[in-house]
């Protein structure tokens, strides 16, 4: 296989990491908050994708995809807002208890999603102008797979300027860091916190109604990326975003050299090894944030 | 300005605050004095609304803050330095900055007064709140409390960990602004010459009372200074 | 400083820097601290003091220099533990305790003589140490509070409750980082009190802004300015350096009564 | 330690009491039930593993599943050789083995298997403890990260089937040391050995939590880096308690082989490995009465919902999760400990001196420093 | 009262009264529940028709039914329940190879009965466990066989890294060394992986005639979707999938499907009358959308299977019953099956199919029921694959 096809996968598999685990890195990275349900809500947008194609698709053909993106961002950010209003918002600070709270969560979502649409996968049939794949330079690339890249390049722009360049993502970051201090400036800090919970969950959606190109829709479609996606936050230093993203090409790029070389239970399970050494020699991740404050 | 009446105040089970009542009287500087422990903070706070106080209430310019959140407190008009500064740690100074405007929904204002005031603060606008000494998190704090130029300023201990040169600029400033927008200040200090020479008024705490109350005239800072040793 | 008085130096600073992202917080540092003196480190905020002592600890590595200490040797290559298991303390300037565990809790893992994972298993409730215990937080006057959690302690409390767990560790050299901070008068001059009779037994290097505090106990003071050191001396001598009273000390140091 | 002094502890009376009833289980229950209550105790000592890491010391593991399977495959393996005798296990067969592969070759002894159980969880839990302690890996980090090394290991264990059965485990056995495995007679002596277990291995841990080295891991759960600074080298007491924490949970994997007739690496997982930590959430972290009480109250109502609801359960016991941690941040024993002290104060003539001396790591909020 | 009593066996305490109980173990919760959960409605239905029909040896059937959570473990305890608590005659259950073995050891101490609805990889043999699948030898080899007929030679092995599909290979590669066929890659990945960007540039740069895939679940959307997209078509080199059926197939959308082979026993497609009454019954008991196929039939005859072995019984005591059911037949819908004394095994019809656009398959080859053969012994090629019955 040459160097460039090895190139593309890698790349290609870290823009799926990096779209998963991009909701993770705000409600995880920024808020501290270890959310088990993230791949229920990844699930969550996958299945909204389902139900938007049942109704939308006889009547706008392709097109239903583009407002399955939106309204999967839609439901996510709801059951994320709903998750938020009645659990999570007692548990900030408490990161282990956030942790087992919303393991609960997660079973309960898989169980809604089983009860509602039954234990078999259902399926998403792709627009057609996704179909197929580009070669240049030898290169196969599928059109899903280059249109993944781009969604994830465009939710990062997102993220990034809402995150750094609006006042509602400083005030986000603001509650973030010093809840009470930031309600002594007049932030309505319970609100934000609802906002950004419900943001980090509708990019989860996002993520769900991408993956439906590509994989499965399952209840158990989240199971396969808690693992993944809290490592790439982690492997990035918790709290930047650059982080995540470097995080993801690593572990992405990583996985697919060591599956060419070998299989893809080795491949992953070295890969594994290899973050957690990696964390030996920078405990704090890629990027951490450096504090001189103890503690 | 501010009235705070029978105020007490618990942390979980345990009182702290046994009715507490105050007054800074409008464009007056007023200053909180008492030993460590008897709750000066824990004033601040509830009039912040960050403790329990389910009795008692505290009025700002007559209307009754009990109901309120923190937010809508700030939202008021009151600007709050808190002891230990709260520097947002991950922040910039700059953007630190820029959320001490939130309060009037975040728009622009100039600061270069506050620069004047600080000139720490402009140098050091680009690094991280956390990475500041203590000395400079003290002042951005003062500075991030004044720049949505706030009806009443809470000052928790504003001279802790100052070096004097820049304590005698605090007290400038503190008074300078007190004269020219005529904003009010509860100002809770251990040291107490620096609150003496400021304040209008003086109140003295003892385990979550108030134990003495009058103005800081030259006969007035004598009494003070004895309940201070006394207690 | 003579060349004589660093030989005998409990600690010898050589040639610290400290660099963030390039900006230099200590510049070239050298002095030392001799046995049996309060050792003052003054300068305005943001001088390097703070900065200084975490080198000291071993909380920051330095980019340079070294640091000698009696009978050791260079400890900077050390780990925290190793460092304070060879006799030096450290006090912070945000006050940090054991926020679930009792007071007297507190002052008994300070205590604790053998810091290993088996002398812990071994440790014991020794009359001894109990007896000296409460006579240290009597001391600060904690004793009625030992029984509760630090968390519980307001901010000046907590202060004294951290004083009082390095004093029972009985260090060689006591590294405070404005240890009066948000006290009151009377309770400086404890705190005064307490450094005086102390300094028989060790060395203590201290942080301070309040200049009361300063005359009144320091045997040598330091002066730091933009992370080197402008002068050092005695109290009288560096406050009446014109360098130091135009950063630091301010028109009307006087006023600081 | 001073046994007046343990006994004075009500925590410990309420241990001996449900010991009590335990004993007498085999009275009451059926078999079946008293070998599914035999696999209770083998979680609830794992949740003694479990609080000593997490509820004192702040460190939450979330793949303590690995220790688990890796005592209970060293038993499983011994288990195995002696079904097999001198055939080959037929997964090896199957998996085109052709001669034991010689890592089995140790696990034909009883002493070296025995060893094995608490010795490859000790050996795995001081490597791992040692590098990342050492290095200062901690928070949440740990906690991906042993989420990352379970996983790993499910990978491995699945993936060299030939070696481990795969994803299908070990089954299959019949006899311990010649003792038939499913005789009734047997299985309650077994259930009589775990129990054993558990009333030794709580006594261990609450002699170690009386130590001085009980407040100091609470000292290093709210404020590691302050340990430092008092002289504690704190990455060895974490790799310490993490090594008896392996050990622990290492040899409950071991008894329960015994009891559930096989091991699959479903058991190493991270399901598993996050069930264990609710087990003590719910019984109250800091503890360890909290630990035995929650293991054994959370699978007994797994199994009855389950029993009643099998399409259903999911919801209910997810939902126990969160109103726990939502309602009950101390757990079960935080709820009790606050209905006796009302109680207290109401007749407080009934005064009796409820455990001061742990009362502070009770009140510990237990977040990953 | 019943008839009948002898103490010791499993199933004799479940038939006092007018009911007998069965017990229906399945994952319903978990990864399996994607395919278990269906499995499960069929011998509901089945259960449901006996009982409208006056039920067995007069008494009606009562379903105890257990969630094995997808974990082996869980299957072995509720298994042990199920025996040892409620005493039911019988178990219907399982789907995986993992929950099979762990169950096993179970039936095996208790003296009850397993009937298990799946194909599998084969080597086994209980007494105490009737195997309604296919044995290799009725899906996996009559596969091979076809593909080298038509002369795709080249064959590239996908699977998940799990029991079936690396015991089938074993039994593939084996095979295709005695038939001069080729394997020009073997890749396994692990249960629940959804990128094979990797492994499909791995099958484009092998260039196999065929692909032969055992992946299990959920890996099966994501391989198909992506080898879709690849370019990969069922004209240059079709997949042959062996754990892919109709319900699967839903899954996967029939258009990331359409062309490519699979081999099974049965298909909603097969034509014979009681396949026609058994889809339209399971349609109007579980919904119009919903598709039957060889798992859900299997499950779904093991139910009548047993009822016939009970009444040729006359009893339900397992051991009776396992004597009477060598030789009982039934007529299922995918024409008459009846149990291998021997194994306890189905002599079972084997059928080529090609997924169609409408996502059921259209079967393209067919044999009589064929002997099953769970340790490959009339297979010369196949000797030193097994380790006998274990
Ligand atoms: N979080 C808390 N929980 C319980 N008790 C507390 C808490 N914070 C403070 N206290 C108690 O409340 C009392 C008053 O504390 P407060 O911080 O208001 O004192 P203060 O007057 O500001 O003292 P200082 O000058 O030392 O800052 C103290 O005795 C302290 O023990
Ligand atoms: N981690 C860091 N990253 C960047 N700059 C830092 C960092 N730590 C300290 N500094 C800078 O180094 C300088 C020295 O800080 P230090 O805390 O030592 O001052 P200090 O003398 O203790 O001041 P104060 O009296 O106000 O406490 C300050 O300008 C500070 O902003
Ligand atoms: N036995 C199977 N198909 O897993
Ligand atoms: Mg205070
Ligand atoms: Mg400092």
């Amino acid at each position: 296989m040459d160097i460039l096809t090895i190139l593309f996968n890698g790349l290609s598999l870290s823009s799926i990491l990096l779209l998963a685990a991009l909701g993770l890195a705000i409600t995880f990275g920024l808020m501290g908050i270890i959310n088990m349900a993230h791949g229920e809500f990844i699930m969550v947008g996958a299945y909204t994708t389902y139900v938007v194609q049942g109704i939308l698709m006889p009547a706008l053909g392709d097109g239903y995809f583009f407002c399955s993106i939106l309204l999967s961002f839609l439901a996510a950010a709801a059951f994320g807002m709903l998750l938020e209003v009645t659990v999570i918002r007692r548990l900030y600070g408490r990161p282990t208890d956030s942790l087992l709270a919303t393991w609960g969560v997660s079973l309960v979502l898989q169980q809604l999603a089983r009860s509602i649409f039954g234990a078999p996968n259902v399926n998403v049939v792709a627009p057609s102008f996704l179909g197929g794949s580009l070669t240049l330079l030898g290169v196969s690339m599928s059109y899903k797979r280059l249109f993944i890249i781009g969604l994830v390049l465009l939710c990062l722009l997102a993220v990034w300027a809402f995150l750094y360049h609006t006042n509602f993502g400083r005030k986000t970051r603001a509650c973030i860091q010093n809840r009470d201090m930031a309600q002594c400036l007049g932030i309505r800090s319970k609100r934000i916190d609802c906002l950004t919970f419900a943001l980090g969950s509708g990019l989860a959606g996002i993520a769900g109604c991408a993956l439906t190109l590509l994989g499965s829709i399952g209840p158990t479609l989240g199971q396969n990326y808690i693992v993944d996606t809290f490592m790439v936050v982690v492997l990035g230093g918790v709290g930047k975003l650059i982080g995540s993203i470097s995080g993801a090409l690593i572990i992405g790029i990583a996985s697919t050299v060591f599956e060419v070389g070998s299989t893809a239970s080795i491949a992953k399970a070295a890969v594994l090894f290899l973050v957690i050494l990696f964390l030996q020699k920078k405990p704090q991740g890629l990027f951490a944030l450096r504090s001189r404050s103890l503690d | 300005m501010l009235e705070i009446k029978g105020l007490r105040s618990y942390y979980g089970e345990s009182e702290i605050l046994h009715g507490i009542d105050l007054a800074v009287p409008d464009g007056k500087i007023v200053a909180l004095v008492g030993r460590n422990g008897v709750g000066k903070t824990t004033t601040l706070k509830s009039v912040m609304g960050l403790v329990k106080a389910p009795e008692g209430d505290v009025f700002l310019d007559g209307v009754s803050l009990r109901r309120m959140p923190p937010y809508e407190r700030a939202r008021q008009g009151i600007g709050y330095v808190p002891q230990g500064r709260d520097i947002f740690p991950q922040m910039t100074v700059a953007e630190n900055l820029r959320l001490g405007l939130e309060v009037c929904g975040g728009r622009k204002q100039d600061a270069e007064e506050l620069y004047e005031l600080f000139p720490i603060v402009k140098k050091f606008l680009a690094r991280k709140g956390g990475d500041l000494s203590g000395g400079q998190q003290q002042q951005l704090a003062i500075a991030r409390a004044l720049i949505a130029r706030p009806k009443l300023l809470l000052l928790d201990e504003p001279t802790e960990g100052i070096q004097p040169s820049v304590i005698q600029e605090i007290g400038d400033a503190i008074r300078t602004i007190n004269q020219k927008t005529g904003i009010s200040i509860l100002l809770v200090e251990q040291y107490l010459d620096f609150a003496l020479e400021l304040a209008d008024d003086c109140y003295v705490m003892d385990k979550g009372r108030v134990v003495f109350h009058g103005a800081t005239g030259s006969s007035g800072k004598e009494e003070i200074q004895q309940y201070m040793l006394a207690s | 400083m003579s060349q004589q008085k660093a030989s005998e130096a409990l600690l010898s600073l050589k040639h610290i820097s400290v660099e963030f992202d390039g900006f230099k917080a200590v510049n070239d540092v050298t002095t030392s601290i001799a046995p049996h003196e309060i050792h003052f480190f003054i300068g305005p905020n943001g001088a390097g003091k703070t900065t200084l002592l975490d080198v000291i600890c071993g909380k920051t590595k330095p980019a340079g220099g070294e640091a000698y200490y009696a009978g050791v040797g260079n400890i900077l290559k050390l780990k925290e533990f190793e460092i304070v298991k060879k006799g030096i303390c450290r006090k912070f300037q945000v006050p940090s305790t054991f926020i679930n565990l009792s007071v007297y809790d507190n002052m008994r893992i300070a205590i604790n003589r053998d810091k290993s994972v088996f002398g812990s298993l071994m440790m014991r409730k020794r009359y001894l140490d109990t007896k000296k215990i409460y006579e240290v937080l009597h001391l600060v006057g904690l004793d009625k509070k030992s029984k509760e959690r630090a968390k519980a302690l307001s901010h000046g409390e907590k202060q004294w409750l951290e004083i009082a767990m390095l004093l029972v560790e009985e260090p060689k050299l006591l590294l405070l980082d404005e240890p009066v901070a948000g006290m009151g008068q009377p309770e400086t001059e404890k705190t005064a009190r307490i450094l005086e009779e102390i300094k028989d037994r060790c060395s203590v290097a201290v942080v301070e802004h309040d200049m009361n505090f300063v005359k009144s106990i320091a045997d040598e003071v330091t002066v730091m300015h933009e992370g080197a050191i402008l002068t050092e001396g005695s109290a009288e001598d560096v406050m009446k350096n014109e360098k130091v009273q135009e950063v630091y000390l301010g028109r009307g140091e006087k006023k600081h009564a | 330690m001073d046994i007046k002094y343990w006994l004075q502890d009500k925590k410990n009376l309420v241990f001996l009491a449900l010991v009590a009833v335990l004993l007498a289980m085999p009275f009451v229950l059926s078999l079946f039930r008293l070998t599914l209550l035999g696999k209770f105790i083998c979680y609830a000592i794992v949740a003694l593993g479990i609080d000593l890491i997490w509820g004192y010391t702040g460190i939450l593991s979330l793949g303590h599943g690995v220790f688990f399977g890796l005592g209970a495959y060293a038993m499983a393996m011994y288990l195995k050789l002696e079904a097999c005798g001198s055939a080959l296990p037929e997964f090896m067969v199957t998996g085109g083995l052709t001669s034991l592969p010689a890592f089995w070759k140790p696990f034909a002894s009883f002493p070296l298997a025995m060893l094995a159980v608490a010795g490859l969880p000790l050996l795995l839990a001081l490597i791992v403890g040692f590098a990342t302690f050492k290095n200062r890996i901690k928070g949440v980090y740990f906690s991906i990260l042993s989420q990352a090394l379970a996983w790993a290991f499910v990978t491995i264990f699945i993936g060299m089937q030939a070696y481990t059965g795969g994803s299908n485990g070990i089954t299959g056995f019949t006899t311990l040391l010649g003792i038939q495995l499913q005789n009734p007679m047997n299985l309650v002596s077994f259930y009589y050995f775990a129990v054993a277990m558990l009333v030794l291995v709580y006594i261990f841990c609450t002699w170690l939590m009386s130590r001085g080295i009980g407040k100091i891991l609470i000292a290093i759960r709210d404020g590691e880096n302050r340990t430092y600074f008092t002289g504690y080298d704190s990455s060895k007491y974490k790799t310490f308690i993490y090594c008896i924490s392996a050990v622990i949970t290492g040899v409950a994997g071991a008894i329960y082989v015994l009891f559930a007739g096989m091991i699959s690496p479903k058991e190493l997982d991270i399901a598993f490995s996050v069930e264990m930590v609710i087990w003590v959430a719910v019984g109250g972290r800091g503890t360890l009465i909290g630990a035995v009480i929650g293991a054994l109250l959370v699978n007994a109502m797994k199994t009855g919902i389950s029993e009643t609801m099998p399409d259903m359960w999911l919801y209910f016991i997810g939902m126990l999760f969160v109103l726990v941690v939502l309602f009950m941040p101390k757990g079960l024993t935080g709820v009790f400990v606050k209905l006796y002290e009302r109680g207290k104060e109401r007749f407080p003539a009934v005064r009796l001196p409820f455990g001061r001396r742990r009362s502070a790591s009770m009140r510990g909020k237990g977040a990953i420093s | 009262g019943c008839g009948e009593n002898s103490a010791m066996s499993g199933g004799s305490s479940s038939a006092s009264g007018d009911t007998v109980k069965v017990g229906l173990l399945h994952s319903l919760s978990g990864t399996m529940a994607i395919s278990e959960t269906s499995v499960r409605d069929a011998e509901k239905l089945a259960i449901q028709e006996i009982n409208d029909q006056g039920g067995v040896l007069g008494k009606k059937i009562e379903i105890v039914e257990e969630d094995g959570a997808s974990d082996p473990q869980i299957f072995a305890e509720k298994a042990k329940k199920l025996l040892m608590n409620d005493k039911v005659a019988t178990i219907f259950g399982c789907w995986t190879s993992a929950s099979r073995k762990a169950v096993k050891p179970v039936v095996e101490g208790a003296n009850g009965l397993l009937w298990y609805p799946t194909q599998y990889e084969g080597m086994e043999q209980s007494k105490n466990i009737m195997y309604m699948g296919a044995a290799p030898n009725q899906q996996i080899v009559p596969a091979i066989e076809y593909l080298l007929k038509n002369g795709r030679k080249k064959m590239f092995l996908v699977g998940s890294d799990y029991v079936f599909p690396q015991t089938a290979n074993r039994i593939i590669k084996a095979q295709l060394k005695a038939a001069g066929g080729e394997v020009v890659g073997e890749e396994y990945t692990p249960m629940g992986y959804t990128d094979y960007a990797t492994i499909i540039s791995k099958i484009k740069a092998a260039n196999p005639d065929v692909i032969v895939n055992t992946l299990n679940g959920d890996s099966n959307v994501a391989f198909f979707k992506q080898l879709k997209d690849a370019g990969v078509t069922a004209e240059t080199c079709p997949v042959m999938s062996f754990s892919i059926a109709e319900e699967e197939i839903k899954g996967i959308g029939a258009q990331n499907i359409a062309g490519d082979l699979v081999s099974w026993d049965y298909y909603q497609t097969t034509k014979t009358p009681a396949n026609e009454k058994f889809v339209a019954a399971y349609k109007k008991a579980y919904g119009d959308d919903r598709v039957t196929d060889d798992p859900i039939e299997a499950a779904y005859d093991a139910v009548y299977l047993w009822k016939a072995a009970v009444e040729k019984a006359g009893s339900f005591d397992v051991d009776k019953v396992r004597a009477a059911a060598g030789g009982t037949s039934f007529d299922a819908p995918e024409g008459t099956v009846k149990i291998d004394g021997d194994n306890q095994h189905l002599y079972k019809y084997v059928r080529i199919g090609k997924v169609n656009a409408n996502g059921l398959i259209d079967e393209i080859s067919a044999t009589d029921p064929i002997k099953p053969d769970p340790f490959l012994k009339s297979y010369p090629w196949a000797e030193g694959l097994s380790a006998g019955s274990n």
